[in-house]
């Protein structure tokens, strides 16, 4: 099924999807300083079923903020989140209710993701016991849950409390725990961040070996390019709350299009002795999410700014498979 | 290793889950200070509770002589009176002895109110967020701007006196420590990747409440009950001393206003009002001990 | 709400003697037979126009009266705060210093034990103790008998002064150092524990500017806002201690008022309190802003 | 070669937790020329913070040197007074936490920071202090005006290049670096890690980066020192370990490591995990999770020998090196510990 | 059937320690007779309110009368407490009604010649001893103490029924040494001085000080001429009253009879509520040189005392302007405060701190200007302190003492320096009985009710011995109109009381009180 990707609607889709969140205390306030943060700035994607898109950019540009509202833990302030046709923002009594158990979220902190007054079994049977599953069923649910995180020996552990497990351990149980009610979305927001890396590779297996298997469309979010490399086909690219890129992964590695994403590919150190030195193509400063330049947001640090990068903020350009937002790439007129 | 092997392992049954989800609620057994605390309330409890077996006399009658004079002003040991009587004809001791009811009737239903009202406004201003929030943390506000021993005595001259007083008045005002603790407490709660994760899993808001915030919580509820302990016999101490107290019932505060008006100072009857000044500190300083012990549970970088 | 209160508010004026006309004309001229609500409708009134209403007792404006006594209410729970701060501080910044050892674990428990004292009792022990029988101290009031002084500033800058106020402020002091110390020790022992403080030591600083400027200077923010918050407790432990030191204060006032039903001055001492503690919640927030440049500078 | 700026015999730490010590570090052994910056990488817990504390004497209160010496210019850093590790402190070792916002004084600015140690430290009066500030805000990219600053005020980078800033302000010899970049963003990083750089090769300070990341490692050290639970288990010059380790574990490592420069292959994870410091396994602590473990590793401990060079490893199969790393690129390999 | 439970009111402990304690021990008593009897506390004015305003809603209530120097006088007592028409709004709130003996109260009341008057009142006396409308319980004694190292202990006048705390002391002390300033207590603020607002007791102390009246009640407890040069009564209802010379206001103005004339008039204005009673029988005043004539409505015995020796002499350059005012305002001259009150009397106002003290001067230029300098009211609401300032010498004289009595004359017993006197009160406690609710109707009932406690237990329990038993209204220290032979006759004791009960009808069944045959609980629930 390589790129045999369902061409039916789009399981997902973003049009021009906003989290604005208010800023500053009553202080702020009373002096008018008062603003907003733009987390998440019109958005616009589409996720066809089958899909798994990297989320990459830096910290603080909204790769947490696009996953939450994908998930529903934060309602979009502008703009339409759907899935599978539903308007995302509506759903209510047993709408959400079948919401929740389609769509998952992966958390990247696998030591707090977990209740630590709860055992394993207490974890995985929350989500059972919310979709109404029969108590009987449940320990053959957790079961297979646990093993598809390759959680073989899933006795040992149903019993423990989080603080017994490693962190490779926790952070299958997490996965365990969004796979159990065997959801057809899943978004898993750096979920490999707070391992170490000799265990964070057997994760990552697990990650794409599940999802491979099961059909799941997936959203991985990271500021780790090599990463997103590894388990995602296709590579959408932020900052500042906006999309700057969106294609193929290899393709994006190979050839990034735009200047953020040039200096974004050439920083990622590798395992090799031997690597380039030469200076980033970006300026030093760094965005501030309150008080973003005009135009386009990338313009203060980008090496090849001109004018109009001041004035007008750069809409989407398609480039062969791929759509950059940056007026280098628009077709001269 | 099978299911079924690991089945019999676990404890079943509703009284281990519920102690699994609220082991929160452990006594602060740790801490050498608040098992002195929760001692202190274990003797004051047996006092209170068996205090018409100890007391030797009832704590309100007026005594008299052999000679039939009243049995006033005597001194500790004079005719059996273990602490002496009061210049009115009561014995001491049987005060002190059933002083334990009311300061712990008061002490504990102070509590008990305090930190229910407190952990429900708290945990509904920070769980839910928005209006409720914003309605209950004005109010909390106004509770903030209310001087609390004179609204007790304001409480106490339009209500009759009554030892109940005071414990309304913690009711109608106090919350608001608790219940800003505890707001503040549930919003980092709330944004806690588990609690997100459970209800990204669809559990109701409910369900996350009790589940995964109310155990959270408890420690905090239980702190702010023990100082309210204090606080509660403290005020009806203070109260009782201006002369608005309930003369109905005895406490160790009434003890104190009763000695001090009728100059047991001058007279130098320290065995009237050092011991139920004495037992006040003791129990009151108890529920400090316990609080610490509590606040360890919370905050255990505190020591060591 | 005070117009709730039992008892008629003439009980004590109201000479059995008068005939009812007198009565009634005396209830007129309070507003007294007026339903309820109109009489709370026209005190409010009156309260935004600045007017506390009279006293039933004194025949004074009740604002007059209030305003006369503050002076010596904030006296009094200000001189007593800033003991009990910089003792509790200093005490507090020592005791984190030696967690862990004798000192400590004597000390903490003895803390916890001044602040579960009911303040009136301390206060007739150091009574019966420094005043009637050591004689250091006078029992009450501010002044020695018959003394006169041009103004308030040459009262309260009088040694005199401070001779009779010696006593309330030790009571108040003790019961209100408790809060500062137990709270600059915790926060000292966070501190301590920060990495900006390991930083200062690897630094190579020495313990001085260790402890003082950097542990402490930042221990010392949310012990400076509880200071704010405590001028509200503070005022309440005045009411009790003012009445044992004969101290011509509010808190005093206000038990009277209640005692004897004079709703307006009640009312009056009351909300005087409750306005006191509102601007000390109020100075507290913006201290922390003045204070916390992680505030400030938002 | 020249004489070593550091050299670490046999140095073990310990902290006492009830009435039990936990050797965080244990006979770790390693040298730092002058000029050169050595990579001290592990996983999270294997005792590098407390390395890299232990070489300015400022540990945790249940903290003790368990034996070995710390010989910095012919000075024993473990056996020297207070009083004179103090004058050693900042002048000669700086320190750069991995924290920057934790580690900088919220309520003072950075000016004032600043100001401190140039002054009580390094005796400058103020007005030199303030022109040496503004030498070092120019130096780490930040302008000058911001010395008026909160560290609030900062974004993460910037405060790491703050905290830069302050190391550098005595002029010290040798700067420890804990996980100075870890928190970043690959393009705050990679200018963190030029930074570094810029130091050694115009300043000639040596530095000692703790990180546990390789290819950060592979891009700024000229020596890598391998951890693994409290013991130095390979180091050597970084070309070397890197491309020929000769530590199983080490091994591993690369194997976990995603590579944007090669082609997208298979990551290969060390099954298991770290043991538990307070009750390590006797012998190689890698054992249990060691693919090529025999019977003598999990009872002999290994002692670091030379495997080329100044390129040493602590295993007991060093002369099978090259065997082993052959095995060790097959993914198979690692899936059931022998 | 059975006899509900009855309410017992009282005053907080802390207000009213012998109060408080005498209903306990009464209640206790109570009890063995088979009553349920439920002791209900509550402060002054709520009591008032719960009593003096809802005559119809009570049981039982501990009760006070005070001792006011214008009480000297029986008529005050023994007629409004008493007569029928003072039942429904008067003092007579027990609703005590006996046409015989209002005809005996009023026969006092308009017979000057004092022997004839003498021997009704005490009729009366006997009258209510045998009635037993109130159960009487004792007249206590006034405590105080002073400093006799300061105060020659010889020129301490102790005044008949009101004790030293008097304004002949505070004129006659005469220093021993040093210190010349009387310094004195009191536990209550002083709310106002204002020669027409009769505001609070302690304020009254001031008032008589810096005001000067017409006439005084004396050492013994009768009126005497003081301002008055002297008076002559022309008819029944016409008394003249002669100006002393040469008397001056503390700002120089003299006093003259003008000033006395509105003096009177201003009380009576409607701008003064609370002395309107008390010239209320005041028809006419007229002017001639220095004689004042008053003519009354009716005869009246007691007026010398209750008007004569009751308003203050103020100057009509300063209060008239005020009242004038007044009139044109809703508050009325009570409210009125002057920066520098002017009176006439023999010491002059020097200043007042709130709640603090109030200082007067003497007025070295009054006819009967006093020995000491300055006259200086400590407040003192803690009474423990104020003891504790009269040994360490913080006051000198102990004017003010609510709490227990033995504690001042053990403090006097053992310092040299101090000593206390203690005077028999004109003033009274008792538990009034409601006469409009059964069974208090029943004289029989209500004499069981009184006898069933000894009066010297209750001396002795409640009032540590500082006090004398009584049976009647009227104060031993009111030694020409008591009437001995109601105290002497009476008997008291539980089984007297259980006999009593018993002869009138009562039985008691399981152990509660039940009504005579035929007579049925009409207010039970
Ligand atoms: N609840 C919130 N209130 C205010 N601002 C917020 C909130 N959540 C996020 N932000 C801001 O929105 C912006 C985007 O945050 P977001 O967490 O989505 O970034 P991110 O790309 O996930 O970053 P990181 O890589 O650090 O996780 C940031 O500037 C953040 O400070
Ligand atoms: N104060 C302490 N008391 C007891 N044990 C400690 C203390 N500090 C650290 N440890 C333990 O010592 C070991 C080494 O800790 P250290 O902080 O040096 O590791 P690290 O390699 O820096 O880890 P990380 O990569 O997570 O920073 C760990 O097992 C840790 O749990
Ligand atoms: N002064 C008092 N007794 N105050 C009692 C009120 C308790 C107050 N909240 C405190 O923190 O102490
Ligand atoms: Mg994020
Ligand atoms: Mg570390």
């Amino acid at each position: 099924m390589k790129d045999g990707h369902d061409q039916g609607p789009p399981l997902v889709r973003l049009d021009a999807a906003e989290l604005h969140f208010p800023v500053g205390g009553v202080v702020a306030q009373l002096q008018g300083r008062a603003t907003v943060v733009k987390a998440v700035d019109g958005v616009t994607f589409e996720l066809r079923r089958g899909e798994s898109v990297g989320l990459l950019g830096e910290s603080g540009c909204g790769k947490t903020s696009t996953g939450r509202m994908l998930v529903r833990l934060d309602k979009a302030t502008g703009g339409r989140v759907e899935f599978d046709g539903e308007d995302v923002s509506g759903l209510t009594g047993d709408a959400l209710k079948r919401f929740r158990s389609r769509v998952q979220l992966i958390f990247q902190n696998p030591f707090e993701a977990l209740n630590p007054r709860f055992t394993i079994r207490d974890v995985l049977a929350e989500p059972l016991e919310n979709a109404r599953i029969p108590r009987a069923e449940h320990e053959e649910r957790i079961l297979r849950a646990m093993a598809l995180v390759k959680l073989g020996d899933a006795g040992q552990f149903m019993d423990r409390y989080p603080h017994q497990l490693s962190g490779g351990q926790l952070q299958r149980i997490v996965m365990a725990r969004a796979l159990i009610l065997e959801p057809e979305f899943v978004v898993a927001d750096e979920p490999v961040s707070m391992l170490d890396v000799s265990v964070r590779a057997g994760v990552l297996n697990v990650f794409r070996d599940v999802r491979a298997q099961q059909g799941i469309t997936a959203i991985y979010i990271s500021h780790d390019l090599a990463l997103v490399r590894y388990v995602c086909e296709r590579t959408i690219v932020m900052y500042l709350g906006r999309i700057v890129e969106d294609g193929p992964t290899e393709d994006i590695v190979a050839n990034p299009l735009h200047p953020y994403t040039q200096a974004l590919v050439a920083a990622v150190p590798v395992p090799h002795p031997d690597q380039s030195h030469a200076p980033l193509p970006i300026g030093r400063g760094a965005p501030d999410p309150r008080n973003p330049p005009s135009g386009c947001t990338f313009r203060d640090r980008c090496p090849r700014a001109f004018d109009r990068c001041a004035v007008e903020a750069p809409g989407p350009t398609h480039v062969q498979n791929r759509i950059v937002h940056c007026h280098l790439h628009e077709p001269k007129t | 290793m099978s299911e079924s092997v690991t089945s019999k392992h676990r404890p079943s049954g509703l009284f281990a889950r519920l102690r699994r989800r609220f082991g929160s609620i452990r006594l602060p057994l740790h801490d050498p200070l608040a098992v002195i605390g929760l001692c202190i309330y274990v003797f004051f409890i047996l006092m209170a509770v068996f205090a018409p077996l100890i007391a030797p006399h009832d704590p309100n009658e007026i005594l008299f002589t052999s000679e039939f004079a009243l049995a006033a002003d005597l001194t500790p040991g004079t005719d059996g009176y273990i602490l002496g009587t009061t210049t009115l004809g009561r014995d001491i001791f049987s005060q002190i002895v059933w002083g334990a009811r009311s300061a712990l009737l008061i002490g504990l239903t102070a509590a008990f109110v305090v930190a229910l009202i407190g952990s429900v406004v708290g945990i509904v201003a920070g769980y839910f967020g928005g209006w409720a929030d914003t309605v209950l943390m004005r109010l909390a506000d106004v509770a903030f701007g209310i001087p609390f021993l004179p609204f007790v005595i304001v409480l106490a001259a339009f209500l009759e006196p009554s030892i109940w007083n005071v414990v309304i008045a913690m009711a109608l005002v106090l919350w608001r420590d608790t219940g800003r603790v505890i707001r503040s407490q549930t919003l980092t709660l709330r944004n806690r990747a588990y609690v997100e994760a459970a209800r990204v899993a669809g559990s109701s808001d409910l369900k996350i409440i009790l589940r995964h915030i109310a155990p959270n919580v408890l420690p905090l509820s239980f702190l702010y009950g023990s100082i309210a302990i204090g606080w509660a016999i403290l005020t009806e101490a203070s109260i009782s001393f201006l002369g608005f107290g309930d003369p109905d019932s005895i406490s160790w505060g009434y003890m104190l206003q009763d000695a001090f008006a009728s100059q047991a100072l001058s007279k130098g009857s320290y065995y009237w009002f050092v011991p139920p000044g004495f037992l006040i500190i003791l129990i009151v300083s108890a529920g400090f001990f316990i609080s610490r012990g509590y606040e360890q549970i919370l905050f255990p970088k505190l020591d060591r | 709400m005070f117009r709730l209160m039992p008892g008629s508010p003439l009980a004590a004026y109201i000479d059995p003697n008068f005939t009812p006309e007198q009565q009634a004309e005396l209830m007129a001229r309070f507003g007294l037979d007026q339903p309820l609500w109109r009489q709370y409708l026209i005190y409010l009134g009156n309260l935004l126009q600045g007017d506390l209403g009279e006293s039933f007792f004194y025949r004074q404006p009740v604002a007059e009266r209030v305003l006369a006594l503050l002076p010596n209410t904030l006296i009094l729970t200000f001189s007593s705060l800033i003991l009990a701060y910089v003792f509790g501080v200093l005490a507090g910044a020592y005791l984190a210093w030696k967690r862990g050892s004798v000192v400590e674990q004597i000390c903490v428990p003895l803390v916890l034990t001044t602040r579960a004292m009911p303040e009136f009792w301390l206060g007739m022990l150091l009574l019966a103790v420094f005043s009637f029988g050591m004689g250091w101290f006078p029992a009450g009031g501010t002044r020695p008998p018959g003394a006169e002084y041009d103004s308030l500033w040459a009262l309260y800058s009088s040694a005199d002064f401070w001779w009779h106020m010696t006593l309330p402020v030790m009571t108040l002091a003790i019961y209100s150092q408790g809060l500062p110390l137990l709270l600059m020790r915790s926060n000292m022992m966070d501190v301590m524990r920060e990495d900006f403080v390991t930083m200062a030591r690897i630094k190579g600083l020495s313990t001085f500017s260790v402890v003082i400027r950097h542990a402490a200077r930042n221990a010392l923010l949310p012990v400076m806002t509880s200071f704010a918050i405590a001028v509200g407790y503070q005022i309440q432990g005045n009411v009790v201690v003012e009445t044992v030191f004969s101290w011509p204060g509010l808190g005093r006032e206000l038990v009277r008022a209640v005692s004897t039903a004079d709703y307006p001055l009640a009312q009056g001492a009351f909300l005087m309190i409750a306005v006191v503690v509102i601007l000390m919640n109020l100075v507290a927030d913006l201290l922390y802003a003045a204070l916390d440049p992680r505030v400030t500078h938002e | 070669m020249t004489q070593p700026l550091l050299t670490l015999k046999d140095l073990s730490i310990a902290y006492r937790v009830g009435d039990q010590d936990t050797i965080a570090v244990e006979g770790a052994s390693f040298d730092v020329q002058p000029g050169s910056i050595v990579g001290l990488v592990g996983e999270s817990g294997c005792g590098k913070t407390t390395l890299a504390r232990s070489l300015t004497r400022v540990l945790a209160g249940n903290a003790r040197i368990a034996g070995g010496e710390a010989i910095f210019d012919g000075r024993d850093i473990m056996a020297l007074s207070e009083r004179a590790m103090n004058g050693l402190r900042w002048r000669e070792i700086a320190f750069i936490p991995q924290s920057a916002m934790n580690s900088l004084d919220p309520v003072y600015t950075v000016g004032t920071q600043l100001a401190e140690v140039l002054i009580r430290r390094g005796g400058l009066g103020r007005t030199a202090a303030r022109t040496r500030a503004e030498e070092l805000f120019e130096w780490v990219g930040i302008e000058t005006n911001r010395l008026g600053d909160y560290p609030h005020q900062f974004s993460g980078g910037m405060r790491q290049r703050v905290a830069i800033a302050l190391a550098l302000a005595l002029d010290p010899k040798l700067i420890i670096a804990d996980e100075p970049v870890t928190a970043l963003d690959v393009i705050v990083q990679r200018q963190i890690l030029d930074q570094l750089r810029e130091l050694k090769e115009r300043l000639g300070i040596s530095v000692i980066l703790v990180t546990h990341d390789i290819s950060v490692v592979a891009y700024v050290c000229d020596r890598v020192v391998v951890m693994y639970a409290g013991r130095v288990v390979e180091t050597g010059p970084m070309a070397a370990t890197l491309t020929a380790p000769a530590h199983p574990y080490t091994m591993g490592l690369r194997n976990a490591f995603p590579d944007l420069a090669s082609a997208a292959g298979e990551l290969t994870p060390i099954e298991g995990a770290p043991p538990d410091l307070a009750s390590p396994p006797p012998g190689c602590r890698f054992a249990p999770r060691c693919p090529f473990a025999e019977a003598r590793c999990r009872t002999d401990v290994p002692g670091l020998d030379v495997y080329d060079g100044d390129h040493l490893a602590a295993c007991h199969r060093i002369p099978e090196a090259e065997t082993l790393r052959a095995r060790a690129v097959v993914s198979e390999t690692w899936e059931a510990p022998a | 059937d059975e006899i509900r439970t009855i309410n017992l009111v009282t005053r907080p402990q802390a207000a009213q320690p012998a109060e408080f304690q005498f209903t306990q021990l009464i209640a206790q008593e109570w009890r063995r007779l088979g009553l349920d009897v439920n002791v209900e506390v509550m402060p002054w004015e709520q009591m008032i309110q719960a009593i003096w305003f809802s005559r119809d809603d009570w049981d039982t209530t501990a009760w006070q009368m005070v001792g006011r120097p214008e009480r000297s006088d029986p008529d005050e007592i023994v007629y409004n407490l008493f007569h029928s028409t003072t039942a429904e709004q008067g003092f007579n709130f027990i609703g005590y009604n006996n046409p015989e003996y209002d005809a005996l109260v009023e026969q006092q009341r308009v017979t000057l010649d004092p022997d004839e008057r003498r021997e009704i009142v005490r009729a009366a006396q006997a009258m209510l001893a045998e009635d037993q409308p109130n159960m009487m319980l004792a007249h206590p004694q006034s405590t105080y103490a002073f400093n006799t190292s300061v105060w020659n202990p010889d020129t301490v006048v102790d005044q008949s029924g009101i004790g030293i705390r008097n304004t002949w002391s505070y004129l006659q002390m005469e220093p021993l040494g040093d210190v010349t300033d009387i310094i004195l207590n009191s536990s209550d603020n002083v709310t106002a001085i204002n020669p027409l607002y009769i505001s609070g007791g302690t304020d009254s102390w001031i008032t008589e000080l810096v005001y000067d009246r017409l006439m005084r009640i004396g050492p013994d407890g009768l009126p005497q001429p003081w301002a008055a040069e002297s008076y002559e009564w022309i008819d029944d209802t016409t008394i003249r009253v002669t100006l002393r010379e040469g008397m001056t206001w503390h700002d120089g103005m003299p006093v003259t009879p003008e000033d006395v004339a509105f003096s009177f008039e201003a009380a009576g204005s409607g701008e003064a509520p609370m002395y309107g009673p008390f010239v209320g029988s005041i028809a006419d005043i007229t002017i001639d040189g220095m004689d004042i004539t008053f003519s009354l409505t009716e005869p009246s015995a007691p007026f010398l005392t209750a008007s004569l020796s009751k308003i203050n002499l103020i100057p009509m350059h300063i209060w008239e302007p005020v009242i004038a005012e007044q009139l044109t305002l809703d508050t009325n001259a009570e409210s009125f405060q002057e920066e520098v009150p002017i009176g006439s009397g023999p010491y002059r106002f020097g200043s007042w701190t709130l709640n603090e003290e109030v200082v007067l001067e003497a007025n070295a230029e009054h006819w009967a200007a006093p020995k000491a300098d300055r006259w200086i009211l400590r407040i003192v609401p803690n009474v423990e302190a104020a003891l504790g300032m009269l040994r360490s010498g913080e006051i000198n004289f102990l004017s003010d003492f609510p709490g227990d009595p033995t504690v001042v004359v053990a403090a006097a017993d053992e310092d040299p320096n101090l000593t206390a006197v203690s005077t028999v009160d004109i003033g009274f406690r008792y538990v009034a009985f409601n006469h409009r609710r059964p069974p208090f109707n029943d004289p029989a009932f209500r004499r069981a009710l009184s006898a069933s406690v000894d009066r010297r237990l209750i001396v002795g329990a409640a009032f540590r011995g500082f006090a004398v038993p009584s049976n009647s209204v009227v104060s031993p220290a009111l030694g020409f109109w008591h009437n001995e032979a109601t105290v002497e006759g009476m008997e008291a004791g539980i089984e007297l009381a259980q006999q009593m009960l018993e002869d009138a009808g009562y039985m008691v069944v399981d152990g509660r009180l039940h009504y005579p045959e035929g007579v049925s609980e009409t207010l039970g629930e």
